[in-house]
């Protein structure tokens, strides 16, 4: 089963290099060549262009953006863990609510999801990250799950009840086994599939948003860096300061290719179609 | 090719030919009103100025006292009253209204009755409080009655009022003028006339060709918007635009690519300042638990290496904070000590008032408590949210932590308005004059609604810029603000961080004269422009 | 089908008042009021601010705004923008035909490009050019939108000042050549964001039906490849593009906020991104009002055209 | 005849690593059939495939294909549709769905030169109207879905001979249908055959279709021909272990007789059970409802095995579903002995289903794919068995040597076996509960011929030994022959014949049963017309009566339902037509 996945080198090669992200996440104040946050020189090394010194060249305070993106990588993958996990769980519990409910229930609570799903998310988003004011990062990651778990919802919504006609599902019930036994053992184990595609191109999803959200002044408090906020620094002037938008681009698209590979091919691998 | 077109632009700006010219203002604000009453922000004055001339014009030097250096406008001429409590206004005859209409008294008249009525909610209603009335002696005279003598008299009544059309807006009730339609599209009388406002977009303003002043030089000014500064930029570089009003640094290095654009440094009225709330944000009768406390504020003043940091956003084009006002006031005094930068002393400060370091802390800490707090910073503003990393980086180097909250202007505005919070990055533009100063620093601001962000309250400063501000001349004022700035300097209410000097960016074919610091536009129907763009194409 | 049309319009009038009054109450819950952009600096006097709210009711209770708002919203009065000094109608008037050119045009160019990039890599699929085109649209989608949209303006507008930068006219009224120069960047670069997705999920649904019995049927009654594609493969396989389409709509709505911020286009996305920065809450709320129903309409037609393309779900 | 008409020469297949079908030749003549038969994975279809030049990707071939003379390389030449036809198996898929039917098989007109869209529409019209479909302008206008799957197939066919091919490649063309229409449809065939001396090459599981259809056979095994020759000999006489199974499931055998006297008291008894399904539909009319089962009554006895047969869509899995109530009956009574299992529920309700244990028509899809066969069998005893679960093994462990099941399999997850395999590790698993009856749903479905013939001689083998109630539903009369002891025939959601499998076989007293009987391949009799109606709106009458062919029907067939009555000892039928001694009191 899990060989067809192994055998894949998109697959493969996408799940390496969010292996690797992690390692490098978990590796960061090690890795980096300096303080992330250290001010190195004020008068001489504002936004100096890439250098022997400094691979990555520093930013508007002087700081080495090599460093800085290493341990951004910390902040941007626990946040996007966290976003991923809150929408998920939202989107679990409110989809298996609905699914498990009698009919009236199950179509407020659709009809809930219909509109929020209708409403434009940075709004949402805007609007909750402007409420708190300048949230720390995992407040914020759990934020930006909190107003994208609608889809997700409506996905274990439509898996669940899906499964309660599988016929493995029926049969366990000509078995006779009760209904709870039945969704412990029969029905939730099946959702792992859906989830893990749910999860990834949550992932893909919710880490350029976090830039978007830096762009418009509601991202990481300085002086924590995530990705997006590098990238927010100079992206009104990729021109002139390249570095300290090219190498966080490459390193946030290759986290969000990379998540969408892998949710493309478990979507394939679970046999989905377009329903995740 | 480019290149060329551009040599046979430059050097022949002349006047004739500039009249068919289009001036492209490239900013990022949309003006909050086109009716002056309203308006509280550069970028709304610099319209709806064009739009609307005042009585009389400020003198080169700002100098709001008396009536010295003050040029006529609409007034061609004024006199005193004997006891110096009534000012009559001769209103210039050739003087007109867009729509045709002569400029009479009665409109002088109804502009400070809707400016002093709470309902038209004018922002500076407060401040016309010494003006009694306006009566009117003839349709051409205007005299404005004073409840009481001070300085800024003629200020008041002779600039900052702007008169209105009373005809045009005698249908419109005071409490719905800011919504009505003649507000987005008045009837002015300046030397420019509004063609259209598109929303997001632009304000096209067109030339009065009969104006009593002698027509405008330009044909036409366009203000482009464009809610990403990075845009207004670009349209400068790309010579779509003409001027900009300020260049960031990066930028003003950038531009050195293209030979079209030159920058043009102008005095600035802004200063930024890190405000420490003396009162607790939470319970504003107490002290705050660390700001209320001078010797600390003394103390992290000193953390500070200024003039670097100001060397650091600004290179060159900007100065280290003096004080509470800018270089460019006229009763500023740069020879007032500061706070030095010395962090041995910072130390050894903190160390004496209790604030101790662990022996594997980097923050220090007194019975338990932390020596931490958090900075209010607006995100929309790179320079102060640099500025605040800075700090933070400064503060850490003496054991104090600083966390950084950013927020969008209006949550950043609430919070202030609010007193609620530790300290605060705020950005500062004073009035030309001195009037303002016992609002923002003194015991008057304290009310709530007051300016006074810091809860500074000192009697010594109070009782010394009160007189200050009363002074009948120029060296009496300064000599008295001196005291007052003395005194606020060592209290050190806030760390007065920069001012910036203002560079504005201009296409090689605009002739700028010198810029004003309090309004680079003031000159703006003078300007010429070598038109050789196709936008330049206005006939009259 | 007559009932099922009613319960759709029902249904359709409670997500939008569902989302209205979320709408309504989410942005009256932000700190702030919307005269911060008109007390544009700190120096403004605050009590002054103070009585704006009060001048223009804006400290009343909240639900005393809400049934005040609704009334008016019902009499077609969308309330005044403080932040742009103009009635809401009015902004959006301004404001609408700009988007819904900019996001059309997007949606026609990006899709029909979106639809023949997924077609052609699902024909040749395997092969070189499949895979070039599928890393280069994944890479593309992504990269954050603002990063591609800057990426685009520095090249085509400042370096190359092939395209003039930001604004939807030029300073002399326009006309529609004048209108479409400035409209290439914008939509060329909404255009390839919807493309890079379209293309994506087109060609998965390709593939899945690639191997249908009727293909292999065409394919062995001789018909022509062309033919083949165009009136078996792709008919087949756009029911699940076209839903991804309406997917798509709200965000391109609203995703049209960062390619018009960067390239200054007077449209939605930029009164709402400037609305909810000024906490204009009459624009927001309208602006959400509008774009839901938008949504609603659009999804509304998509399932229409889907039904009638599909002869399985036409209404007999 | 020294140059075949359609020959194929030392044809192969192979993918990159492994050759699939190694190099095999045959010829066909005019008017001729040869068919290719074997278990799934032979390499059947393969082969029709590669004639027609039609591999999937990653696939090559190798050997030459000669038509009239000519060899035939691939498929840019002008041969497809105009020498040579082909359909495909799934009536359901082999049409597009978005395009009508006229359209379809016009546009292939037009690929075969003619310019003219009228006349190519007419020329589509004619082509569905000589393969005797009614009302064919009618149908040209219509989609697939709106056709039942019989004409469909009817109408690719249709499409496939359009252009007067000499050849037609049918790749299982009437596996996905039911007995009448796959009558109905062979017969059409067999007419082109002989009118227009069409050839056929027919792709087959099904022995019995290709002992009535084709003259020649080759059968396949793993991708080799294992056996060839003239169609008699073969199955008279078949010499390779496969052929040998594939014949054993056809081979003709007696019915068997009752094993008990059925006068106990029944261990499933239902009154009038009936079900109905909720259908949504128009503005006013809230709901109509679909007529799934009607108004059953049947009564099963220890031991016996009780068939219930009829075509799609009659109701039988509902009825299935119906007794361990994984439906709830919308009117009427089940019982067993005096337990009235209509009232159970809880703990009560889960026994009665461990006791009647259902095995569900896609039961080699009914183990959960993410556990493993040993744990899919242990499941009901973890459920039901009284005793320590240590004495589990040994029973999951008896009850996979009772189905087959090697030990080794055990391990494994259900996508690591084949279709039998699960299919039987299904059966294990309904068998380790002891139950006391076992419903099959179509339980040789998804099977190929030899993994059918397997199953089914295991179950008679459980059904002896234990003395098992078992219900089994199918519409394959082979099954039937080979297990029933009972037959209920149902059509349209009602019991139209009930009665010992013996009798019901040798003297059906019913028309419909009589038609089914008819419909099997090789039979005499004519196939009857039609279609079997919607179960929305059953005819007024007797529901059969559309497609009676009684020449003494008359107005009560369709003004009245008729009655399951009594029409000889222990038989039963609901025909007006069958009832010998109907009592005055009814008529």
């Amino acid at each position: 089963m899990t060989a067809r996945l192994r055998r894949d080198p998109a697959f493969v090669l996408a799940a390496a290099i969010l292996g690797a992200w992690v390692a490098v996440a978990l590796l960061a104040p090690q890795l980096a060549p300096y303080p992330s946050d250290l001010q190195l020189d004020l008068t001489r090394l504002r936004e100096s262009a890439p250098s022997a010194a400094h691979w990555f060249g520093t930013d508007g305070v002087s700081r080495d953006v090599l460093s800085r993106l290493l341990v951004g990588a910390r902040v941007t993958l626990l946040m996007g863990a966290i976003a991923v996990g809150t929408s998920l769980g939202l989107g679990v519990l409110w989809g298996s609510a609905a699914a498990l409910s009698p009919l009236w229930l199950d179509r407020l609570l659709m009809r809930t999801i219909d509109a929020c799903l209708a409403f434009p998310r940075l709004v949402l988003l805007l609007s909750v990250a402007a409420a708190f004011g300048q949230l720390p990062p995992i407040p914020l990651a759990v934020v930006l799950g909190a107003t994208g778990w609608f889809g997700t919802a409506r996905l274990v919504r439509a898996e669940l009840r899906a499964l309660a006609e599988r016929s493995w599902v029926v049969a366990a019930r000509a078995l006779g086994a009760p209904e709870p036994r039945i969704l412990r053992r029969h029905v939730l184990p099946a959702l792992v599939g859906p989830l893990a595609v749910a999860a990834s191109l949550a992932l893909a999803a919710v880490v350029p948003l976090e830039a978007g959200l830096t762009f418009l002044g509601f991202g990481v408090r300085a002086p924590a860096a995530s990705w997006g906020s590098l990238l927010a620094e100079a992206a009104d002037r990729p021109d002139a300061l390249w570095w300290m938008v090219l190498f966080p681009a490459l390193a946030l698209v290759s986290v969000v290719a990379s998540a969408t590979v892998v949710g493309d091919r478990l979507r394939r691998h679970f046999d989905l179609g377009d329903r995740a | 090719m480019r290149l060329l077109a551009l040599l046979a632009v430059l050097g022949c700006a002349s006047p004739d030919a500039s009249r068919t010219a289009t001036l492209v203002v490239a900013t990022s604000a949309e003006p909050s009103s086109l009716l002056p009453m309203f308006v509280t922000e550069t970028q709304g004055r610099a319209v709806s100025e064009q739009l609307f001339d005042r009585l009389s014009e400020i003198g080169p030097g700002l100098n709001t006292v008396g009536d010295a250096g003050f040029a006529p406008r609409l007034a061609e001429r004024w006199e005193w009253s004997a006891d110096s409590l009534r000012i009559a206004f001769h209103l210039d005859p050739r003087a007109r209204w867009h729509d045709g209409q002569p400029v009479r008294a009665i409109d002088v008249q109804r502009a400070l009755q809707l400016v002093k009525d709470s309902r038209t909610t004018a922002p500076q209603a407060s401040d016309f409080g010494a003006i009694d009335s306006i009566s009117v002696t003839d349709s051409l005279t205007a005299t404005a009655w004073f409840s009481r003598r001070s300085p800024q008299q003629f200020y008041l009544a002779g600039y900052l009022l702007f008169p209105v059309p009373a005809h045009a807006i005698a249908g419109i009730a005071p409490d719905s003028l800011r919504t009505s339609a003649f507000a987005r599209a008045p009837i002015g009388s300046g030397p420019f006339t509004l063609v259209s406002w598109l929303p997001q977009d632009r304000i096209e303003l067109r030339a009065v060709a009969d104006h009593y002043r002698g027509a405008p030089t330009l044909g036409r000014v366009v203000w482009q918007y464009a809610s990403e500064a990075s845009v207004s930029v670009r349209r400068l570089f790309a010579g779509e635009a003409d001027f900009m009003e300020t260049l960031s640094p990066p930028d003003v290095a950038e531009l050195a690519k293209y030979p079209e654009v030159r920058a043009v440094g102008y005095p600035s009225f802004d200063y930024t300042l890190l405000a420490f709330n003396a009162r607790d944000p939470v319970r504003h009768t107490q002290p705050h638990p660390l700001f209320g406390d001078r010797a600390l504020r003394r103390a992290l003043t000193m953390a500070v290496d200024r003039q670097q940091l100001a060397r650091a956003l600004f290179d060159s084009l900007g100065a280290p904070g003096l004080g509470p006002f800018v270089r460019a006031q006229a009763f500023a005094d740069t020879t007032i000590p500061a706070i030095p930068f010395d962090v041995v002393a910072a130390r050894a400060t903190l160390d004496s008032l209790g604030w101790r370091l662990g022996a594997n802390d980097s923050i220090r800490t007194r019975g338990g408590k932390r020596l931490a707090w958090s900075t209010l910073v607006p995100a929309s503003s790179k320079n102060r949210q640099k500025a605040a990393l800075i700090l933070q980086a400064a503060f850490k180097a003496v054991g104090a932590e600083m966390t950084i909250e950013g927020l969008d202007f209006a949550g950043f505005l609430a919070r202030q308005d609010a007193r609620r919070f530790d300290a605060a990055i705020v950005g500062w533009r004073p009035n030309a004059g001195a009037v303002s100063l016992p609002q923002t620093w003194g015991r008057a601001g304290l009310r709530p609604g007051g300016n006074n962000l810091a809860s500074y309250a000192s009697d010594t400063f109070d009782a010394a810029v009160d007189s200050g501000v009363n002074a009948l001349s120029p060296v009496e004022q300064r000599r008295l603000l001196r005291r007052a700035f003395e005194t606020i300097i060592a209290d050190a209410p806030a760390i007065w961080l920069y001012e910036p000097r203002n560079v504005a960016g201009a296409h090689r074919r605009v002739a700028v004269p010198a810029l004003r610091p309090d309004a680079w536009w003031a000159d703006l129907s003078r300007w010429t422009v070598a038109a050789r763009l196709p936008r330049d194409t206005v006939t009259r | 089908m007559g009932r099922a049309a009613v319960v759709r319009l029902l249904h359709a009038l409670g997500v939008i008042a569902v989302v209205v009054t979320l709408t309504f109450a989410l942005a009256r819950l932000l700190p702030g009021d919307p005269f911060a952009s008109i007390a544009d600096h700190p120096s403004v006097d605050a009590a002054w601010r103070a009585r704006l709210r009060t001048t223009y009711g804006f400290d009343e209770p909240l639900l005393a705004q809400f049934v005040r708002w609704c009334g008016a919203v019902l009499r077609g009065d969308l309330g005044y923008s403080f932040s742009a000094q103009r009635p809401v109608r009015e902004l959006l008037a301004h404001a609408l035909p700009w988007t819904l050119l900019l996001s059309s045009v997007a949606l026609t160019v990006g899709g029909v490009l979106g639809i023949a990039l997924g077609s052609g890599q699902a024909v040749r699929r395997g092969g070189w050019a499949d895979r070039l085109t599928g890393s280069t649209t994944l890479v593309l989608a992504s990269i954050p939108d603002v990063v591609v949209a800057t990426a685009v303006l520095v090249l085509f507008g400042q370096r190359l000042r092939w395209f003039p930068i930001g604004g939807a006219t030029g300073l002399d009224g326009g006309g529609a050549g004048d209108v479409a120069r400035h409209l290439v960047l914008p939509a060329a670069t909404l255009a390839l964001l919807v493309a890079v997705t379209l293309a994506r999920f087109h060609r998965a649904a390709m593939v899945r039906g690639a191997d249908a019995d009727y293909l292999l049927a065409a394919r062995a009654s001789g018909l022509s490849r062309w033919r083949i594609f165009w009136r078996h493969a792709l008919p087949n396989a756009i029911a699940p593009t076209l839903t991804v389409i309406g997917v798509l709509l709200p965000i391109l709505l609203t995703g049209t906020i960062f390619v018009e911020k960067v390239f200054a286009w007077p449209g939605m996305g930029s009164v709402l991104a400037n609305a909810v920065l000024a906490r204009d809450y009459h624009v927001v709320t309208a602006v959400a009002l509008l774009s839901t129903t938008a949504v609603v309409v659009a999804s509304a037609a998509i399932d229409a055209l889907l039904a009638w393309l599909d002869p399985r779900t036409r209404a007999r | 005849m020294t140059t075949p008409f359609f020959e194929v020469r030392a044809l192969s297949v192979s993918a990159t690593s492994a050759t699939l079908v190694a190099p095999v030749d045959f010829a066909i003549a005019p008017g001729r059939s040869l068919a290719l038969v074997g278990p799934s994975g032979a390499g059947k279809s393969t082969i029709a495939r590669a004639i027609l030049d039609l591999l999937p990707r990653g696939l090559t071939r190798r050997g030459s294909v000669w038509l009239d003379g000519v060899a035939i390389h691939d498929g840019s030449g002008p041969w497809r549709a105009r020498r040579i036809g082909a359909l495909f198996q799934d009536p359901t898929t082999a049409l597009d769905p978005l395009m009508r039917i006229g359209a379809q098989i016009a546009e292939v007109v037009r690929a075969g030169g003619e310019r003219d869209h009228r006349r190519a529409a007419r020329i589509a019209i004619d082509a569905l109207a000589e393969l005797g479909i009614d009302a064919p302008d009618a149908r040209a206008r219509q989609y697939p879905h709106e056709l039942s799957g019989g004409q469909r197939q009817r109408a690719a066919l249709a499409r496939a001979l359009v252009l007067r091919p000499a050849l037609l490649i049918a790749d299982e063309p009437t596996s996905a249908l039911d007995v009448t229409t796959q009558a109905q449809f062979l017969a059409a065939l067999d007419r082109r055959r002989g009118t227009d001396g069409l050839a056929v090459l027919l792709v087959s599981h099904d022995l019995a279709v290709v002992a009535a259809h084709a003259e020649e056979v080759l059968v396949l095994a793993q991708g080799a021909v294992v056996e060839r020759g003239r169609t008699t000999d073969v199955l008279r006489s078949p010499q390779h272990a496969i052929t040998r199974a594939l014949c054993a499931l056809h081979a003709p055998s007696a019915p068997r007789a009752p094993h008990h006297p059925s006068d106990g008291a029944p261990i499933i008894a239902t009154q009038r059970l009936t079900k109905h399904f909720p259908v949504a539909a128009g503005w006013r009319t809230t709901h109509t409802a679909l007529h799934a089962v009607d108004d059953v009554t049947l009564s099963v006895h220890p031991g016996e095995v009780l068939a219930i047969v009829g075509e799609s869509g009659c109701g039988k899995s509902t009825f299935a579903r119906l007794l361990p109530r994984l439906l709830e009956p919308t009117a009427g009574a089940i019982h067993s002995g005096a337990r009235d299992v209509r009232a159970l529920n809880g703990p009560a309700l889960r026994r009665w289903r461990a006791s009647t244990q259902l095995l569900l028509q896609e039961s080699a899809a009914s183990l959960d794919p993410m556990r493993t066969l040993d744990d899919a069998i242990r499941e009901g005893l973890r459920l039901h068995a009284a005793d320590a679960p240590h004495t589990h093994d040994a029973r999951v462990r008896a009850a996979a040597d009772a189905v087959g099941l090697g030990r080794a399999l055990l391990d494994r997850p259900p996508a690591q076996c084949s279709m039998g395999e699960r299919q039987r590790a299904a059966l294990a698993r309904a068998l380790v509960v002891d139950p006391d009856v076992l419903i099959l749903d179509e339980p040789t479905a998804s099977l190929d011929a030899v993994a059918a013939d397997h199953l089914l001689a295991q179950l008679a083998a459980i059904q002896c030994a234990r003395t098992l109630t078992l219900i089994v539903i199918t519409h394959d009369l082979g099954i039937v022959r080979r297990l029933a002891t009972q037959i209920a025939v149902m059509y349209l959601g009602r019991v139209v014949e009930h009665g010992p499998a013996a009798e019901v076989l040798a003297t059906p007293a019913h028309p419909y049963t009589r038609a089914l009987l008819d419909a099997v391949p090789g039979a005499a009799g004519v196939p009857i017309a039609g279609d079997v109606p919607s179960p929305l709106a059953p005819p007024s009458g007797c529901v059969f009566h559309p497609r009676c062919t009684r020449p003494d029907r008359n107005d009560d067939c369709t003004r009245r339902i008729p009655p399951l009555l009594d029409i000889a000892p222990a038989r039963r039928a609901a025909c007006w037509r069958a009832a010998p001694a109907l009592p005055e009191t009814l008529a």
